[in-house]
């Protein structure tokens, strides 16, 4: 069913779509990055697909990897009534970090857009608020990287040993404290 | 906690901030309204205050090892997360669990569904003021959790499910213990029916609050009990049936109007049948291995381990290395207590994951909540945040 | 034998008094919320404890309960929280999450609440039984009666500050 | 496992093989198994290393050749034209599985008590290709464990699998034969020969290139399980022969050396000396952590505003008067800072080279006579204006100097020229462990070592290459290129540098040294856990 969908979009957007795959039955069309909106747009109005639903979206980075592009975004849509899914992914280089908005398609895109923004730090074209969601604006940086250490803090609230250690540096004293429970 | 805020200052809308720390915002949530009268005219939906950072910590461990953290998902119902992460895994390791191993999944998943359900009863009645159900469903859930205690060996935070079938098999009568339980949890069931569904107060804040319609809802990527009280057919288990699902003979309650009354009558109804599932499993779970023996999934038994060096390397390497998929990616969907729970896995063949992402159902929920307020009056914030059931474990991970 | 008989006997009466009438402020954030609710259910009655009433106003409460991982985004809610209840106050630390961050030891989480307010009782457990929850309930109580204040990092924090000549501070936040 | 072939300067004719029904084009006369594993095959072996001879004692690379009715271990099949190699039949695999059975049979339960479990190349092996229960029930052969072997190695010969890899080294590498086999069949046991000991000064490569964990470096034994480890990239700073090696560490704390494991580059292929091995020592032991101004320590603030002054002081007078120290211990990088700073911003000023003078320490494998890594490097940042270490001695003598800015440790002066320096207007000396200098110096700024900074070194053939920061700074040590451009700052110079690799850029403009010279991307630190067995 879902090789169909596949099969029609590639006759649809022939130049448009770089590449296809299909592993353990997910059928994956890799897209034009400028694409993705008419892609998407026809996916949902085409009758016979009708891809009503933008079930989840994300990205990933692959700087372990080695890829380039470093950043992909992965669009999963679903069909409410013909029950049929399709995969979608965009490569995204770390150069040109921005992707076009489905914001104004989907209402969920609008949320899950500021996620990846949040943690991948992936920009989207007209989107209409693109904030932090789940960390604070406070926040330097986007966790989700692959070269984010996983456990670098960025405190709110400043720690007692923060401030005694600044003391002891000012003072010219060894900065390693020994602390109970362990100052990390 | 009463400020006034400037972005949402407008001439005429005193600003009230909901939350962080709210008796009614179960887990953390900030919803910061704008008010004319009482009247709601702007509404900010602030998400994230229970972010632990799910995805980074999978990224650092092994894919067994994933398996706490996913119980602390949707911490109200952990089997359902346990059972749609090990689908997951499987999908990309290309192996199934034997048939047995799946019937136990299937068993303690509904259980941990009634768990869920009856939970969101007691937040949401207790929310509007009525203390007594939630009495009532405190008995009925420990009742439950002493059966997922037995099979688990945790209350709440199980991990019992393994990659490739679970970790062991049910211990002993508690086929008995179940049967004669599930009645006794029905008489939970009718008696929160009978306190509140007909409740004249109740029946005011939940008729015709927040609705929304099957296309916003489909829009908002809705799923589950919420989407279904919009009056869309759609269950994970009926559409796209996994493990044992369609050998089960059970119902999907489907509302009309899409307010909070339908999505609250659709979570009563689902308890019901999940507890008809629980019965047919009971009756049809055949004997058998419950899980598989592939040796580069399934860790070996401790006496082999402990005296054979080929079982100890096998072992060894299971633990440090982990599990090693091939290198692809899946999307793989459950039907979780609030609606499809996805896990999108990508694997570059090591023992890490590189991706896995996890789709929250109630996420969806909150991002049609500011949609769904306003315009309502601001006693209205309570019962339709109830019955979205926001999980912060599932939302913000 | 005299005045200090009398106060001390006198501090000794109040203690008993207010170890039994513990008005908790809950702060439920995560899945140790859920062995709450249990707590507070038929079974395992918080009430015989004299700490079932909650108080979602911090100026009504003496008793802190932080429930569930506390992350840095929520690190000013809770300390803001902590210094608006009236003294005297006391902190449970429900969770391993809550008092050392647990098995989330990354950017997000705050590695145990006693970074930023002091805790007279941790719980262990991920979550905690009730029963756990309630021996803690006991030693709090306990603490109470022998008039005790706080835990052995905040003594440490003040050392600290007094061998450096800080200003002491009320409240581990610093 | 990633092996690369070698690249040999006449290029072999290529001749068409086929493995597996896949066409190939292959070398000549090559080494069959290589080539496998050159294009990324899977097959096992335990015995054979690319830098050694063949033996094929193992017999784990066993494929098929079309009419040979037997298989034949790869590593020791030539290719030869026309070649159909067989390395995925069940009967090739069948035969592997009933190898490593047999290397198995009589391996004793020790992983969890092993050095080298997580990096096992029998326990990778064993899950590539045979995980299957074991079928034996006798007791097992015991031999002697924890064998003394040598100042560094300690033996266990229960683990041995006898691949000889050892053996070989001892005998081909180094030409020190200390190592044999000794008795027959199943009592055959790895031992040094009659009266000696294995204390070679190249003995730890024995220990990298054991497959198992027989030969264990007492140094690293029982101090962290190897998948705790991550590996950082760069380059030993034992002297000027710039081995690369790869840094483990755990939490800011180092554990090992290591060559990096069967590459096969130019310098030191896949060795290291046992010298260079322990090196990694010094960057934890007794360091200078905090600015020092007349042996009292006091934050950065004081100590760069005096070394400012002074410099301001002196710049206004006559700039001769200033001296600036390169070292032959820190990065180009630093270097080059130095030499901008002495040679165009304090015009005039002398400029020397502080160097430890060329021992006798080295030998004709690896190791070199001159301790210094980085002379040739710092020579090419003093643009050849810089003197030596005597000259700035007899200059100090004469009193030619006021004002002294030392980089790096390598200051050596006789007591005369210490006591002058010493009584100079401004003594400054940028260090990372105490010594004679250190503590004449008036302002004594603690530096960083090679494994906390991101630079380049060239070495004694003029090859630049690339150091990765693998720990974190001790305390409040700083790059020595930061110091000096904080310096600059004070003093009023606009010296600006935010990162070493913009520093890099500048210099591999100005320097025609660092011109083909390549910074290189950045690597994070790669944990050895799930990234697979280093085997």
């Amino acid at each position: 069913m879902s090789k169909q969908v596949l099969d029609r979009l590639c006759q649809r957007f022939p130049e448009a779509v770089l590449e296809t795959h299909g592993f353990r039955g997910d059928e994956t069309a890799v897209v034009r990055r400028e694409e993705i909106g008419a892609i998407v747009r026809w996916l949902r109005d085409e009758p016979g697909l009708e891809m009503s639903m933008l079930t989840d979206m994300t990205a990933v980075d692959f700087l372990q990897q080695g890829h380039d592009p470093r950043f992909e975004v992965v669009y999963h849509l679903f069909s409410v009534p013909h029950k049929h899914r399709l995969r979608l992914k965009v490569q995204v280089p770390e150069q040109d970090i921005q992707v076009p908005s489905l914001a104004g398609l989907y209402k969920i895109a609008d949320w899950l857009e500021r996620e990846i923004w949040d943690m991948y730090g992936i920009r989207f074209k007209g989107h209409p608020n693109l904030k932090r969601i789940l960390l604070y604006e406070e926040f330097v940086g986007h966790p989700l990287r692959k070269d984010y250490p996983k456990d670098r803090r960025q405190p709110l609230v400043r720690r007692p040993e923060n401030e005694i250690a600044e003391v002891l540096a000012r003072r010219g004293k060894a900065r390693s404290l020994p602390t109970p429970g362990g100052a990390r | 906690m009463t400020t006034t805020d400037r972005d949402l200052e407008a001439p005429d809308l005193t600003t009230v901030n909901m939350g962080p720390s709210h008796p009614a915002m179960h887990g953390t949530i900030h919803i910061k309204v704008g008010l004319e009268g009482e009247l709601i005219r702007k509404a900010e939906v602030n998400i994230g205050y229970l972010h632990r950072g799910f995805e980074k910590e999978a990224e650092a461990h092994s894919w067994q090892q994933i398996f706490p953290y996913t119980d602390r998902l949707n911490y109200v119902s952990p089997m359902l997360n346990n059972v749609g992460y090990a689908l997951a895994v499987e999908k990309l390791l290309g192996i199934t669990a034997p048939e047995r191993a799946q019937y136990l999944r299937v068993i303690v998943g509904e259980i941990a569904r009634i768990c869920d359900h009856l939970t969101y009863m007691a937040a949401q009645t207790m929310e509007m003021g009525a203390f007594t159900p939630y009495f009532y469903v405190m008995k009925g859930r420990d009742w439950l959790w002493d059966l997922l205690e037995e099979i688990s060996g945790a209350r709440l935070t199980h991990s019992y499910v393994r990659i490739g079938g679970v970790a062991w098999d049910l211990p002993e009568g508690f086929k008995e213990k179940t049967l004669e339980l599930l009645p006794r949890i029905d008489t939970v069931v009718v008696e929160l029916d009978k306190l509140m569904t007909r409740n004249r107060i109740f029946l005011d804040r939940m008729q015709n609050i927040a609705v929304i319609s099957a296309e916003e809802a489909v829009s908002y990527g809705w799923t589950g009990p919420c989407l279904r009280g919009s009056g869309v057919d759609y269950d994970v288990r009926k559409t796209h049936p996994y493990l044992v699902y369609d050998r089960m003979d059970f119902e999907i309650p489907i509302g009309t109007d899409g307010d909070n009354m339908d999505r609250y009558l659709v979570r009563m109804e689902e308890m019901r049948q999940s507890a008809r599932i629980i019965r047919q499993a009971l009756e049809q779970i055949p004997p058998g291995p419950v899980c598989t023996d592939d040796k580069l999934v399934v860790i070996p038994r401790k006496a082999a381990t402990y005296n054979t060096i080929e079982e100890m390397i096998n072992h060894f390497k299971l633990v440090i290395d982990g599990i090693r998929p091939p290198v692809g990616e899946v999307y793989s969907y459950t039907e979780a207590g609030n609606g499809e729970l996805g896990f999108y896995l990508v694997s570059d063949g090591t023992g890490r994951p590189v991706k896995c992402r996890v789709r929250p159902p109630c996420f969806m929920g909150m991002a049609a909540l500011e949609r769904m307020i306003t315009g309502h009056m601001v006693a209205d914030v309570i019962p339709t945040f109830d019955t979205i059931n926001m999980i912060g474990g599932e939302c913000d991970r | 034998m005299g005045v200090e008989f009398a106060t001390g006997k006198l501090a000794d009466a109040v203690n008993w008094a207010r170890k039994f009438s513990l008005f908790q402020y809950p702060f439920v954030t995560a899945c140790c919320g859920m062995e709450y609710m249990a707590l507070w259910g038929p079974r395992y009655d918080v009430a015989r404890f004299g700490a079932e009433f909650p108080r979602f106003s911090p100026r009504q409460a003496d008793m802190l309960m932080v429930v569930g991982t506390v992350t840095e985004r929520q690190g000013p809610v809770l300390k803001r929280i902590y210094e608006q209840i009236t003294e005297p106050k006391w902190v449970i630390s429900f969770g391993v999450c809550a008092s050392s961050g647990g098995f989330y030891q990354n950017y997000a989480t705050m590695p145990g609440i006693d970074h930023i307010i002091p805790v007279d009782v941790y719980i262990p457990g991920c979550p905690p039984r009730p029963e756990a929850v309630l021996d803690a309930l006991i030693m709090l109580q306990q603490k109470i009666q022998d008039g005790k204040g706080w835990s052995q990092r905040q003594y440490w924090v003040e050392r600290e500050r007094e061998r450096l000549g800080l200003a002491p501070g009320q409240s581990a936040g610093g | 496992m990633s092996d690369e072939k070698k690249t040999d300067e006449k290029v072999p004719e290529l001749v068409a093989i086929t493995i597996d029904g896949k066409s190939y084009q292959a070398p000549k006369g090559g080494n069959l198994l290589q080539f496998m594993l050159g294009e990324g095959l899977e097959i096992s072996y335990f015995c054979w290393h690319p830098g050694m001879s063949v033996v094929a004692v193992c017999r784990q690379c066993l494929v098929g050749l079309k009419n040979m009715a037997k298989l034949v271990p790869a590593c020791q099949t030539v290719i030869g034209d026309g070649m159909e190699v067989d390395n995925s039949s069940e009967k090739v695999l069948d035969a592997r599985r009933q190898l490593l059975e047999f290397t198995l049979v009589n391996h004793p339960v020790d992983c969890p008590i092993c050095d080298k479990a997580g990096e096992c190349v029998l326990q990778k092996h064993y899950m590539d290709w045979d995980h299957q229960p074991s079928k034996i029930d006798h007791p097992k052969v015991h031999k002697p464990k924890a064998v003394d072997l040598g100042p560094r190695i300690v033996l266990d010969d229960e683990r041995c699998i006898l691949c000889t890899r050892c053996v070989r080294f001892m005998r081909e590498i180094v030409g020190d034969p200390q190592l044999v086999i000794a008795n027959r069949g199943n009592h055959a046991v790895l031992t040094v020969a009659p009266g000696r000991r294995l204390d070679h000064p190249y003995s730890l490569n024995t220990v990298d290139i054991c497959p198992v964990g027989a030969l264990t470096d007492k140094d690293f034994r029982f101090k962290i399980r190897v998948w705790e480890l991550s590996a950082t990239r760069s380059v030993c700073n034992g002297c000027a022969t710039g081995c690369r090696c790869e840094v483990h560490h755990r939490r800011n704390r180092i554990y090992r050396l290591v060559p990096p494991r069967y590459k096969n580059h130019d310098i030191n292929e896949s060795w290291m000396c046992d010298y260079g091995r322990y090196t990694y020592k010094a960057v934890a032991a007794d360091r200078l952590t905090l600015p020092r101004v007349r042996g009292q320590e006091g934050g950065w603030d004081d100590a760069l505003g005096r070394v400012a002054d002074a410099l301001k002081k002196a710049m206004g007078g006559d700039r001769s008067r200033i001296g600036v120290a390169l070292g032959a211990d820190a990065t180009n990088e630093d270097n080059f800072i130095a030499a901008r700073l002495a040679l165009q911003f304090l015009e005039g000023s002398r400029l020397y080279l502080a160097a430890e003078p060329i021992g006798s320490q080295g030998d004709t494998f690896l190791r070199d006579n001159d301790p210094n890594p980085n002379r040739a490097g710092a020579e090419a940042c003093g643009r050849g204006k810089a003197a030596s270490a005597e000259q700035l001695g007899a200059d100090l003598k004469e009193g030619k100097l006021d004002v002294l800015l030392v980089v790096g440790d390598r200051l050596h002066l006789d007591e005369e020229a210490m006591g002058k320096a010493a009584a100079l207007d401004c003594f400054a000396i940028q260090a990372t462990h105490p010594s004679a200098a250190v503590s004449k110096a008036q302002v004594v700024l603690p530096a960083c070592m090679w494994a906390e900074v991101d630079g380049t070194i060239t070495n004694r053939d003029r090859k630049t290459q690339r150091l990765r920061a693998a720990v974190a700074p001790v305390d409040f040590a700083r790059p020595h290129w930061e110091i000096l451009v904080q310096i600059a700052r004070r003093a009023g110079l606009t010296l600006d540098f935010s990162s070493a690799s913009a520093v890099f850029r500048a210099m591999s403009e100005e320097i025609e040294l660092f011109g083909g010279a390549e910074w290189g991307r950045e690597i994070p630190p790669q944990l050895l856990r799930y990234a697979g067995s280093r085997g």
